[in-house]
């Protein structure tokens, strides 16, 4: 038993990190933008479907593959942000349906373009580590060491480069930043467009691990925005934090409890946390 | 915009009688197309819609001495029962549909069920869902037609299925892993006392649909140390629980009865036994059968994408061969438009198209249907199982 | 006394806004608050409205103690209070912002008869009696000429006495004005002053803040000088103007400027 | 005078036999009970509530099983649906409102909730049977002056039924907004703090609008289990939310028949205009996106504001 509680926390820290690349991208939107991209699930898939494509239909290798699906999906996402989500600036319910309306587009697109049947990507690697009882597949090693890498990245990078402290300063006071000459529209629209790239990221490693429909990515924005307010919206780290502590969560709710129960184990910790700390695990006391 | 017109038709009070246009049979298909449960009613709307192309492409049929075109009308129920009661109600009545085709979905079928009764002996209603299998037969429902293999009772291939597998691989204890959705729970309904029946110990896990990361409830179900896992329904769920069971060493011998086999293939080498059932095995009968040939061919042709050989063609195939099935029966009537009739005729046909298709005197259809085998290694083993 | 406050003290982390602040004000005068800016004046009043909770102390309202009760019923009390910038309905026209600050008006005439309102024949006195007292304060505010604007339209004079106007609607017991003088012009501040007069003699108690001495002194019947959140003078505002603590902490800084 | 506007619905039905349109009409009815109620939470006291689905599928459980478990009549049935409905909207409504949760914090915590009743629905599996749903069979009763008591089976007399249930809901919508009661709805949504100040007990009145809403959602999720004669745990998920959401948007939030124009729009139109099911979504999605960022007030409220301009 003890060797299926520590692999299955393993295994959920894993899968935590990519709801916490999505809730990564929400949080930065929220904070510079002040909306909630619904739609950043549907980048997710873009990224997945470009990288599938490209590594079993084109045959590029993965390492290559990648880049390409992390530039389509940021190129779709600057699109939407020229064509939608500039007008939504700071216009929280708003943005929410412009994004749900943008999902329902997307979506169908796909739907077009890959059909409701599955598509498996090859293997980039398979097997799996076995540490005594518990094993943990390789290539979710991987992933894991690749996403906690970029999300400390950005972490970095907006902590150091100008535009990382131009968009802090913006999110702390808006007035102030453009005093200091940041030029607002685009500052939010390279945040909108990173955390778009962030997901479409995040899909390509997801295509390594499971199979991809149309609709995988109304699931992952659902744990995303939990993930991040888990951690306090605005928030990196915990977006991090937030992503980890659900994927726990949902892999040893379920051992201990039914699996159909999964999802609620995740959304019970949110409630319980907002109420006892409305500013989430690592976000600012308000 | 046709359809505005009929609307406007139907404002004018006059609505009530049907617009039956000249020499042509117009064929109805209420199925999901999008949203969650769409991937049975997704593909069954691309079989018949190939198979309408193909009999008008060819100028039609000729029933007795007039030639008739088919008009098809399917809408997207979406999986809504509210969609569907409003779509059926348009068929039937506006449009004057004799011959409906669908849903495969239940939930549709009961919330429609009770207003097409009132049409029973006016149209056919051919639908693979399987709570249709709790009303074929019954009074006031002559108009149902049941175009899908049934699991349970006699003729069902689950008992086959399972009495192989005991044969083959001497299973003591059985995992059961299933999406909790319609299609999972008739599964459970339908297995669980199976396998009861047959003295085999039985773990249950349900999952929420879109779920991806197994690995958990495979650790779970493991850890009760079963021989052989029964997963899922449907490839969009196969590929993973397959993948995690072998990569994690939770599971390396499966049994299906729905899905396909690119799953095993996949990880051939690490599965012991992968046992499946298959109505009929594409890859291997596009080899052999031509009308498979064709089909595929003309498939890729109609709509400029490969071919899904997941279990999307069995529902294309199947409601392809239905509608050549349907106007074999017109035929056979020399009518149109007697249900009656041509209901008879439907009954007492074998069709053998892609695949070889009867139906029993309550309406139930029955096929012939291949076990694959899959060892390690990945070589099969198929059997074809003859119902009779 | 109708509101007594009683060392009370106001800590924002670091900085003590209001420290150990003790005043009393009696039914039917008009109290002048005044102090330089960052003197703890605003904050001083939102503490007494529910606003904001003290860190210490106690604050009376007829003998009851309020500190820290919500907003909401110490308005209901008969405590009302006015934004230094004004907050408003803006959508909505000056008569619907007046009629929905009849809410307590309502609620103390009527008590639970309120839901006959709901009844599809409502009570047409009942309405006739708020319209009327609506009119009467829009009046009173010199605001009837632009009645069916709406708040958003409104000059800064006007949409300070419309703020005035919403809170005289909850006819309070006392009325506490944050700077309603502040960005006013000459005449303007004449009329706010007829206003408030016309608003003491129906029997409202006033404490006005401003750091405009003069129109404090025209209106104030006692004065209360604020520095760095503690109490420098009291008394008659003439007196208070002259207290030297109070020449050399404010009138000073402004001959200075002069 | 508003009361003419309903006369051409109720003569409808004599010159349309058509079912195909009455059922569209019924559908249209039913739904937009519950959209012209969200618009309650939404439109006029400023929240965007997530739960609507939930008490929409709550009560249509709750009702049916009643009526089926202990054979009583759908208006006893009714009676333990609507009750439910507002205690667990006032325990949810202070949940929330207590901790002065913002829009956002609101829109995803109400979510959760809802999500929550739906996994407890589906999963409940000996009571609710699961996601195999239940078949809703008897019908409910009327008594009509001179008819005497009346079925409710078939077109017609749903067509009647549903709209006197429309009629009902927005009566009781429009006495409450033009009460005191809606001051403090539209003071709660144009300024928290200054309605504070004027002494508005806003988390009363919130909690008020939140419980008010759910409460006549609560009657058309009744309703249309009955009508549809069929209940499943997708009457509970985001979509059934979301469509809701656009039938208010569609046909505008700042009036009460915005919401039923939206509902009669989202209902009828996919019936009228042939499309594939992907062009149908991505118009959906289109016409969406198109009416926030064009027509931010709706259809209706669009027209109102030419009329008043011209």
């Amino acid at each position: 038993m003890l060797q299926l509680l520590v692999g299955q926390t393993l295994n959920g820290v894993i899968v935590g990190t990519l709801y916490g690349i999505i809730a990564l991208g929400v949080t930065l939107t929220f904070g510079i933008t002040g909306i909630v991209n619904f739609a950043l699930g549907e980048f997710m898939m873009i990224g997945a479907y470009v990288t599938w494509y490209l590594f079993d239909v084109v045959g590029l290798p993965f390492p290559v593959a990648i880049w390409p699906a992390i530039a389509a999906a940021a190129a779709c996402g600057f699109a939407a942000d020229q064509l939608l989500f500039r007008f939504t600036r700071n216009n929280l319910i708003n943005g929410l349906l412009v994004s749900i309306g943008l999902i329902s587009i997307i979506e169908a697109a796909a739907l077009l373009l890959w059909t409701t049947t599955p598509k498996d990507m090859g293997y980039v690697l398979s097997g799996a580590v076995r540490l005594g009882e518990v094993s943990i597949p390789k290539m979710k090693l991987v992933v894991f060491a690749l996403l906690a890498a970029v999300m400390f990245l950005t972490y970095a990078a907006l902590s150091r480069t100008w535009i990382g402290k131009a968009a802090y300063a913006f999110s702390q006071n808006p007035e102030a930043a453009m005093l200091m000459g940041v030029r607002t529209d685009i500052l939010q629209s390279t945040v909108v467009v990173y955390s778009t790239a962030l997901a479409g990221f995040g899909g390509a490693l997801y295509a390594t691990l499971y199979s991809l429909e149309p609709s995988m990515g109304g699931l992952y924005i659902l744990k995303g925005v939990e993930a991040a307010i888990l951690g306090g919206i605005g928030s990196l780290i915990g977006s991090l934090a937030g992503g980890i502590i659900l994927g726990v969560t949902e892999a040893v709710g379920s051992i201990y409890l039914p699996g159909a129960f999964r999802d609620a184990y995740g959304l019970i910790f949110v409630v319980a946390i907002l109420l006892y700390r409305p500013s989430g695990l690592f976000g600012a006391e308000r | 915009m046709r359809r505005l017109g009929c609307m406007v038709a139907a404002l004018v009070a006059t609505a009530s009688s049907p617009v039956a246009a000249q020499n042509i049979v117009k064929i109805g298909q209420i199925e999901a197309q999008t949203g969650a449960n769409a991937i049975y009613g997704y593909m069954s709307s691309h079989g018949l819609a190939l198979a309408v192309n193909e009999v008008n492409k060819a100028g039609g049929f000729k029933v007795g001495d007039k030639t008739y075109t088919i008009e098809l009308i399917a809408s997207d129920t979406r999986g809504d029962p509210k969609e569907a009661s409003i779509q059926l109600k348009r068929m039937l009545e506006t449009e004057g549909v004799k011959f409906v085709f669908g849903p495969f979905l239940s939930n549709v079928f009961v919330t429609v069920e009770p207003y097409a009764k009132q049409f029973n002996g006016k149209f056919l209603m051919m639908g693979g869902a399987t709570r249709i299998h709790d009303f074929i037969g019954t009074p006031e429902h002559d108009f149902l037609i049941r175009t899908w293999n049934w699991d349970a009772g006699p003729k069902g291939f689950g008992n086959l299925m399972v009495d192989r597998l005991i044969k083959e691989t001497g299973v003591k204890k059985i995992a059961m892993l299933f999406q909790n959705d319609q299609g999972g729970k008739v599964l459970v309904d339908i297995y669980a006392p199976l396998f009861k029946q047959k003295g085999i110990e039985t773990q249950l896990e349900l999952f929420e649909p879109g779920t991806k990361d197994f690995s958990a409830v495979l650790a779970k179900l493991a850890a009760g140390k079963p021989d052989v896992l029964f997963p899922s329904y449907s490839d969009a769920y196969l590929y993973d629980i397959v993948r995690q069971s072998t990569e994690g060493g939770y599971f390396r011998k499966f049994f299906l009865v729905r899905g396909s086999l690119g799953p095993g293939l996949k990880n051939k080498d690490e599965i012991d036994d992968y046992f499946v059932y298959v109505p009929k095995y594409f890859e291997q009968a596009e080899k052999t059968d031509p009308k498979v040939a064709k089909f595929i061919a003309d498939y890729k042709a109609f709509y400029r994408r490969d071919f899904p050989y997941d279990q999307a063609p069995l529902c294309s195939s199947s409601c392809y061969d239905h509608l050549f099935m349907l106007i074999e029966a017109m035929k056979k009537a020399s009518s149109v438009d007697d249900v009656a009739r041509i209901r008879k005729e439907l009954l007492s046909m074998t069709y053998d198209g892609l695949w070889k298709i009867r139906f029993d005197e309550k309406g139930e259809e029955i096929f012939n249907f291949d076990v694959v085998r899959m060892k390690r290694g990945g070589q099969l083993s198929v059997t074809s199982v003859d119902v009779e | 006394m109708l509101l007594e406050v009683i060392n009370l003290t106001k800590r924002f982390g670091g900085l003590t806004a209001v420290t150990d602040v003790s005043l009393s004000i009696a039914a039917g005068e008009i109290v002048g608050i005044f102090g330089p800016n960052g003197s703890g004046k605003t904050t001083l009043i939102n503490l007494i409205a529910g606003i904001l909770a003290p860190s210490a102390g106690r604050i009376l309202w007829k003998t009851a103690e309020i500190q820290g009760r919500s907003p909401h019923t110490i308005a209901a009390a008969g405590v009302v209070k006015t934004f230094q910038n004004p907050q408003l309905f803006m959508e909505l026209s000056i008569y619907d912002n007046v009629a929905i600050a009849s809410h307590l008006q309502l609620r103390r005439r009527f008590g639970l008869n309120r839901v006959t309102e709901l009844l599809p024949w409502p009570h047409a006195s009942r309405h006739a009696e708020i319209a009327t007292a609506i009119d009467r304060v829009i009046t009173l505010c010199r605001l009837e000429a632009v009645r069916d604007r709406t708040a958003a339209s409104l000059s800064y004079g006007q949409e300070k006495m419309l703020g005035v106007a919403m809170a005289m609607m909850c006819d309070p017991e006392l009325l506490l004005l944050d700077e309603p003088a502040s960005g006013l012009g000459e005449d303007e501040i004449r009329t706010l002053e007829e206003a408030l007069r016309d608003l003491r003699d129906a029997g409202a108690t006033l404490c006005v803040i401003d750091h405009k001495v003069d129109f404090l002194a025209r209106i104030a019947d006692r004065a209360i000088a604020l520095q760095q959140g503690a109490m420098i003078a009291e008394g008659a505002p003439a007196s208070v103007l002259r207290h030297p603590r109070v020449v050399e902490a404010y009138l000073g800084r402004q001959h200075d400027r002069a | 005078m508003k009361a003419l506007l309903w006369v051409p619905f109720i003569v409808v039905p004599a010159f349309i036999q058509s079912n195909f349109i009455l059922s569209i009409f019924i559908f249209s009815f039913i739904l937009a009970i519950a959209a012209v109620s969200f618009n309650l939470i939404f439109g006029f006291t400023g929240q965007l509530s997530m739960f609507h689905s939930a008490a929409f599928g709550i009560a249509a459980y709750v009702t049916s099983l009643t009526a089926s478990i202990f054979h009583v009549s759908f208006w006893l049935a009714l009676f333990p649906a609507i009750g439910l409905t507002v205690f667990i909207s006032l325990v949810i409504g202070s949940i929330c409102f207590n901790f002065q949760l913002r829009a956002f914090y609101f829109a995803v915590i109400t979510l959760a909730f809802s999500e929550l009743a739906r996994l407890v629905i589906l999963n409940w599996n000996n009571i609710t049977n699961g996601t195999l749903g239940l078949m809703v069979l008897d019908k409910p009763f009327v008594w009509i002056p001179g008819a005497g008591l009346m079925k409710i089976d078939g077109m017609f007399g749903w067509y009647f039924f549903s709209l006197a249930a429309l009629i009902f809901t927005v009566a009781v919508c429009s006495l409450v907004l033009r009460s005191w009661i809606g001051r403090c709805f539209a003071a709660i949504r144009l300024n928290e703090d200054l309605a504070q100040t004027l002494g508005i007990d806003t988390f009363r009145y919130k909690l008020l609008s939140f419980t008010l809403a759910n409460t006549l959602a609560a009657i058309s999720g009744s309703l249309y289990a009955f009508y549809t004669g069929y209940i499943e745990p997708n009457y509970l998920s985001i979509n059934q939310s979301l469509d809701i959401i656009s039938m208010v948007l569609l046909g505008g939030r700042s009036s009460i028949v915005g919401p039923i124009a939206g509902a009669f729009m989202l209902t009828g139109l996919p019936h009228m205009i042939e499309l594939s099911a992907e062009a149908r979504a991505i118009l959906y999605g289109g016409v969406l996106i198109a009416t926030i960022l064009i027509l931010p007030q709706g259809l209706i409220g669009t027209l109102a504001s030419w009329r008043r301009a011209a």
